[in-house]
């Protein structure tokens, strides 16, 4: 590959690399004038609500799936983990009338549980990421089906539970400016996921496993353990992302969640993360997924028909990428 | 170390080998590609388990089961293979599992300033926060030396550590290899430089097919006699003949080459059956001159002529359509398809070859070419339906050079054709060069051991800094050589330009 | 103003019921001079994306809203929001638990399977073993369907046996095999229920495949349905009365613009048809393609 | 990659890879004598059919993935790609009235041209086969509906339709043997891509560029040119599945499709090919699609709840591959 530029850096930190990732934005911004253009409704801002809110469950688990990709490995299971935590959330608030702290420790626990399985499926038992997370995948679809007993468990007995998407913290405090908590939390784990990548360890291994993990296992590096440890840090997100969905629609809805594993990895790579690993970011991840969203808003906004938005929105992604490469071989 | 077996399936790569190494010592180990160096120093790092034998450490039995026992036992190796993450900074590959920490952080700045640390004391100038992946792999192999420098280990195992560096830098790396001796650390080393050997080490141990074949003080022995312990028979080392080449016709011209930094307005034209060397320090530019002819990299200007017609070569395509043939200096990267086998690597270039009407191969065809080419270089391998990525690496070498001796160009552009090749192999590597030659060949080698271009070359090329300083006839002293690959711009004289045109 | 703006969200829109939904309300659309969009998830367990369309659709600041809840409760705080916004929302397929809808124009699905239920034991004759093979396990028309049926079957036919359960997705080729297997390990069944139009399209196709001769009755219509109980392969099928929904529903969103009283539910009724009576007018006029 | 031993030969003719290759039936032989032994109705003829005749559609899709996958891509565009095809088959037959053949003939040269597409933008504009086959699956979904006009388009005027996959050749010929035709087909198309992939120069190729893509391109070889084969082959094998499709339901439904890509490759991977690329055998991938529709077949007639049967095939996809991986290790 020595024609094409090196990459953007990768720790987040690199000014160079922050300048490159401000023009990775280009795509976004050129949906976002097109759609403004379009429609006077696009711009307004309860639809910019709109996409942020749409955008916080899929950016959620496409941050979770970011840094498993980065590993060199792949997550399928994230759509279904989220519903199976979400379920899980519902089992200890619902059936079993806890308070709401226990309700969202066992979601993200249950997440943590399930990461820490696919993990060690795949680092111990050498099992491909992709059977293993697909296994699990289909495993926790089912386990959601049996535990709600084939029915949404609603949260009506936690009063607070919806407002932890759909409240805002920053509305009470600055009227006019009504961000829902959900985006909030969605910016938080994209901060934190940043942090693990940029300054800790764990980070450090996890690009370094997608690099080259034969070299990082000569080097003497417990390799399995820090792989389990990401699988884990994934699961523990897609709790979150769990707790999103569920409190949005206050209701834990054990059918959802397949499919969103491909609209969650289409997110990551859009965002210019390498399928084959050692290289990514969580920005461009959120980028990615705000892209998703975007497009899928500004088509609805401008009464597309459903079969061409279908159309449009497979064109749009394939040239966004691409213009994303034409810039990259540019600089 | 005694009585070590090591087999992998079809292959018995270590059989009672045995090996010593005492404090402070320099300790060469010698041996033909294949013979199981690698093998003998991954089984003491701890990256093989041993089907047989012991490993004592002061006396002591050890069980080295991972490469992490061998680092907190004192063993430390740099691998023949690179290893580094690619993506990973030079100072982030050094310190991978030992990162320097603050309040459970990772200390980024402290990390650069020890990196920085080690490469000031090897004299090297690098920036620790460059990716690996935009080193030369020159500096990369540096990397991988001031890694393995900076666990301070007592054992430390160098496989062939020298194989992409310049004479400089090699100069470099054994003051740093005195010091360390001085401070009591054992070293291994194993290189295929015999001149190397004796400047360096105090002892050599020999082995031949995986087997232990002796241990011999270095000063007093003859490099004949350790090559002919390596291969088992002496090697006669004439001199090759040189025939003059200066009326044959130019096959390859290259005129007023161009890109940015790394290209600068190079010329030159190499005749049919002539081996032209290209000279220089690492970096300067060689390898891209090479890959800008060949196609693989875009140029911004300059014309290319092969057998007085203009060209066009704008991918590697049309250079093999033009019958240029390019082995590149990175055989694992760029060379060899690690997932097929020896057959279909050596086939590579040529498939087109043995297709037949509905594009069915003539798998027939192929097996007798592949297998004439493991004969005739002597590629050392269970069959040719091994996989590629098992072979030694000196014999991944043979192979993908074989790849290009199938392909049958009349131009071939050798990059560091012998690069962990063994002194038996290399010498046939020459007479190989020489016949292609003589055959009417036009052939390009570039090389950083100034020897083997001194011996090779009919004329000699210099680079420096993507310039062409200079075309020296065959048979040019070092000296002359140097001085050409050292003119740096500043320094350019006027009377250069003359020699240039020359 | 007259060009009224109304989008419809439905819970589906690949499948033939939906789009003959969309087709009842694109005749009403083209009868009353509106202009009509119609939306809806890909599978009907996606509430959070049905979530997403219903708030661009109110973005889009549209005249009157059309809605078929996939999950009432998740949907209030958006159709608060419309109703705060003066956008009128009309509810149709099954109802929306909340008082904001002005009405519904729904089909009852419980007892529509009933009936199926009630034919099913008819052309048994009253015992024996039978199945369903259903769309989906979670969303409302499944669990109906299947409840609807089991229900009536437990209650009024003492001899019959409801030997398997299973869920298709609504996709003809897996709701084949699932019939296949269910055919093959069970050689004493007598009939299966298809409760959507892709389940009953599969079973029938199984039973083609296995040349069983097993009573199948179905659901919704469609051509091939339509052709299969004219073979003889379907018994016969409930059809409820889609391009009714969809056409009161864009009826019922005008008449609310223009101030119009509405009733609290539009029922648009379901039938039981089958080779005797599918030409009937009253009864053609249903059926879609 | 150390530890793991060779994998099995890749030409598909070699007698140690064939030995090897015996083994690997051993997870699908276990699930057929667990099934046995738990219901009198597994091993009757009819259900045997009923599982060969469920394998063919996923089969044939699964043999195209393997191609793309072997180069080191991925396709996530087979599933509605074969909806694709089976619409224009109905439009060339039902819409226009054509003659059998054509229509054969169309769908399978709509396959091939969306290969082709597909294989150009990952090729020619550099756009990573993940998104390219992304955009490609959204894009012939929604061409899909528009084409049909959301409709399903039914092949009662072309009267041999359904038999290309229901009637059998064989059952005519040798009486009490009625293997469908589709089933036929399968073995028809595994043939040939065995053939393709172990005998020709593009089959050489495939492996090649899952090898080291740089390296091939580096030995003068038109890479792009090979790797647009490669895609346009598994279109047209797509294409193929297409008709299978529509033989089968005698019908083009257009919304069908989404999520067949998953199953694909799952097949594919449980099959033993490696989706960095480099290495797969065709047969591998029949018996990990085989193995996909006798745990779906066996869980249905042993009337395993629908729940459960996810938890089980999830869990029993795992073991399967890494009983694989046990008996490699062992070899
Ligand atoms: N992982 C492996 N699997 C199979 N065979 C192997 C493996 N590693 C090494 N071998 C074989 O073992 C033998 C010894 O290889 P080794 O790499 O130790 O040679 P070497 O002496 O280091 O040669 P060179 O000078 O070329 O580096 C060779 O025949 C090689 O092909
Ligand atoms: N992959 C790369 N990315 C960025 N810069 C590179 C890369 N490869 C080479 N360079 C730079 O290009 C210039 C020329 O390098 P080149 O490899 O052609 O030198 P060379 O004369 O062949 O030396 P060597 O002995 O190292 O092969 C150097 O400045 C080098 O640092
Ligand atoms: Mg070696
Ligand atoms: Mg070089």
């Amino acid at each position: 590959m020595t024609d094409t530029a090196a990459p953007a850096g990768k720790s987040g930190i690199r000014i160079t690399g922050a300048f490159h990732r401000l023009l990775a934005f280009s795509g976004l911004l050129a949906l976002v004038v097109v759609f403004s253009l379009a429609s006077p409704n696009f711009m307004q801002t309860q639809n910019i609500l709109a996409i942020l809110q749409a955008t916080s469950v899929n950016g959620v688990l496409a941050i979770a799936a970011t840094l498993v990709i980065i590993t060199g490995g792949i997550d399928l299971s994230v759509g279904t983990l989220m519903t199976f935590c979400a379920v899980i959330a519902g089992v200890v608030l619902t059936y079993w009338g806890l308070p709401l702290p226990l309700g969202i420790l066992g979601a993200i626990l249950a997440g943590t549980t399930s990461g820490l399985i696919s993990g060690t499926v795949i680092a111990k038992l050498k099992v491909p990421p992709f059977i293993a997370t697909l296994g699990m995948m289909l495993i926790l679809k089912g386990l959601s089906l049996v535990i709600s007993g084939t029915r949404p468990i609603y949260f009506n007995d936690t009063p607070g539970f919806s407002q932890i998407s759909l409240g805002s913290v920053i509305g009470t405090m600055v009227p006019g400016l009504p961000i829902p908590n959900g985006v909030l939390i969605l910016f938080a784990v994209a901060l934190l996921a940043a942090f693990i990548l940029g300054k800790t360890a764990l980070g450090r291994y996890t690009f370094a496993l997608g690099s080259n993990e034969e070299a990082v296992r000569l080097s003497g590096v417990n390799v399995d353990r820090w792989k389990i440890a990401v699988y884990a840090t994934a699961g523990s997100i897609c709790g979150i992302a769990g707790l999103l969905i569920a409190s949005r629609l206050n209701s834990a809805q054990p059918a959802l969640g397949q499919g969103y594993e491909l609209e969650a990895i289409a997110a990551v790579v859009i965002g210019g993360t390498s399928l084959s690993g050692g290289r990514g970011t969580v920005l461009g991840t959120l980028i990615g997924a705000l892209i998703i969203s975007v497009l899928a808003n500004g088509l609805r906004i401008l009464s597309v028909a459903q079969e061409w938005q279908t159309v449009v929105t497979g064109t749009i992604i394939i040239l966004a990428v691409y213009a994303d490469i034409l810039r990259r071989r540019k600089l | 170390m005694t009585g070590i077996d090591k087999n992998f399936p079809g292959v018995r790569a270590l059989s009672q080998a045995r090996f010593e190494l005492l404090p402070g010592e320099v300790h060469a180990l010698m041996g033909e590609n294949g013979a199981g160096k690698s093998t003998l120093m991954k089984v003491l790092s701890g990256v093989y388990a041993r089907d047989a034998g012991e490993v004592k450490l002061d006396g002591r039995p050890v069980e080295i089961t991972s490469p992490r026992q061998a680092q907190d036992a004192g063993i430390s190796i740099i691998h023949q293979e690179l290893a580094l993450m690619r993506d990973l900074t030079a100072a982030q590959n050094i310190f991978i599992g030992r990162e320097p920490r603050r309040f459970g952080l990772l200390d980024e700045a402290q990390l650069n300033r020890d990196a920085a640390a080690i490469f000031a004391s090897m004299n090297l100038r690098l920036e620790p926060t460059v990716p690996v992946e935009s080193l030369t792999i020159a500096k990369q192999q540096m990397v991988e030396i001031a890694k393995a420098l900076s666990y301070r280990s007592r054992v430390l195992i160098m496989d062939e550590p020298t194989a992409a560096l310049n004479d400089a830098e090699i100069a470099e790396l054994f003051a740093i290899i005195n010091r360390l001796k001085a401070e009591g650390v054992g070293v291994v080393y194993i290189s295929h430089k015999m001149d190397e050997i004796k400047r360096i080490s105090d002892r050599v141990t020999v082995m031949r097919d995986g087997e232990y074949v002796g241990t011999v003080p270095a000063a007093e022995t003859p490099i004949e006699t350790i090559i002919s312990m390596m291969v088992g028979r002496t090697l006669s080392n004439q001199a090759l003949t040189i025939p003059n080449t200066a009326n044959a016709p130019v096959a390859l011209e290259v005129k007023h080459l161009n890109r940015g930094r790394e290209i600068r307005d190079v010329s030159f034209a190499v005749r049919q059956g002539e081996i032209l060397g290209f000279a220089g320090l690492m970096g300067a530019g060689r390898t891209e001159v090479a890959r800008a002819i060949f196609g693989a990299d875009r140029r911004e200007s300059g014309e290319i002529w092969v057998h007085g017609q203009r060209v066009g070569i704008s991918t590697p395509r049309d250079a093999v359509a033009k019958g240029i043939g390019y082995l590149s200096e990175d055989r694992k990267l760029f060379g060899l398809a690690t997932g097929l086998d020896v057959r279909n690597n050596i086939a590579l270039a040529s498939l087109d070859r043995f297709t037949g009407p509905i594009g069915v191969l003539d798998e027939a065809g192929m097996e007798k070419a592949a297998k004439e080419h493991i004969r005739q270089l002597a590629i050392k391998t269970p069959s040719d339906t091994q996989e590629a990525r098992l072979l030694s690496g000196g014999n991944q070498q043979k192979v993908v050079i074989a790849k290009w001796l199938l392909r049958d160009c009349d131009i071939l552009i050798f990059d560091e054709p012998t690069r962990g090749i063994d002194v038996g192999a290399k010498s046939e590597i020459y007479k190989l060069l020489n016949n292609l030659a003589a055959q009417g060949k036009a052939i390009i080698v570039i090389s950083s051991e100034l020897p083997e271009i001194l011996r090779l070359s009919h004329r000699i090329a210099v680079m420096c800094e993507g310039r062409l300083t200079g075309i020296l006839p065959g048979g040019s002293s070092q000296e002359e050589i140097m001085h050409l690959a050292t003119m740096r711009e500043a320094a350019m004289a006027p009377d250069v330009e003359v020699r240039h045109a020359g | 103003q007259d060009n009224y703006d109304i989008a419809l969200i439905s819970k589906g829109f690949q499948h033939q019921f939906w789009q003959a939904v969309k087709a009842g309300a694109d005749q009403a659309a083209a009868d009353l001079g509106v202009t009509v969009t119609f939306e809806g998830p890909e599978t009907e367990s996606q509430v959070d994306r049905q979530m997403d369309m219903l708030a661009a659709a109110l973005s889009r600041q549209p005249d009157a809203i059309g809605f078929a809840a996939l999950d009432s409760q998740a949907a209030t705080p958006l159709l608060q929001q419309a109703q705060d916004a003066g956008i009128p929302v009309i509810a149709f397929d099954s109802g929306v638990d909340s008082d904001i809808p002005l009405t519904t124009a729904t089909t009852d699905n419980v007892a529509a399977a009933a009936l199926a239920a009630d034919k099913m034991a008819e052309l048994i004759g009253g015992e024996g073993k039978v199945a369903i093979v259903a769309h989906d396990q979670t969303s409302r028309t499944g669990i109906d369907r299947v409840e609807g049926f089991s229900n009536r079957v437990k209650e009024a036919y003492p001899n019959i046996e409801i030997v398997s359960v299973q869920y298709g997705g609504g996709d003809q080729l897996q709701s084949t095999e699932i019939t296949k297997s269910i055919l093959l390990a069970n050689p004493d069944l007598k009939g299966i229920f298809g409760a959507n139009e892709g389940s009953v399209l599969g079973v029938a196709n199984g039973k083609q495949e296995l040349g069983s001769d097993i009573v199948v009755i179905g659901y919704d219509s469609g051509a091939a349905q339509k052709a299969f109980i004219q073979s003889g392969v379907i018994a016969g099928a409930i059809t409820q009365n889609p391009v009714g929904i969809g056409y009161e529903t864009v009826k019922a969103a005008v008449s609310a613009l223009k101030g119009e009283e509405l009733p609290k539910i539009i029922d648009t009724g379901f039938y039981y048809y089958d080779n005797t009576n599918m030409d009937d007018p009253k009864i053609a006029a249903v059926l879609y393609d």
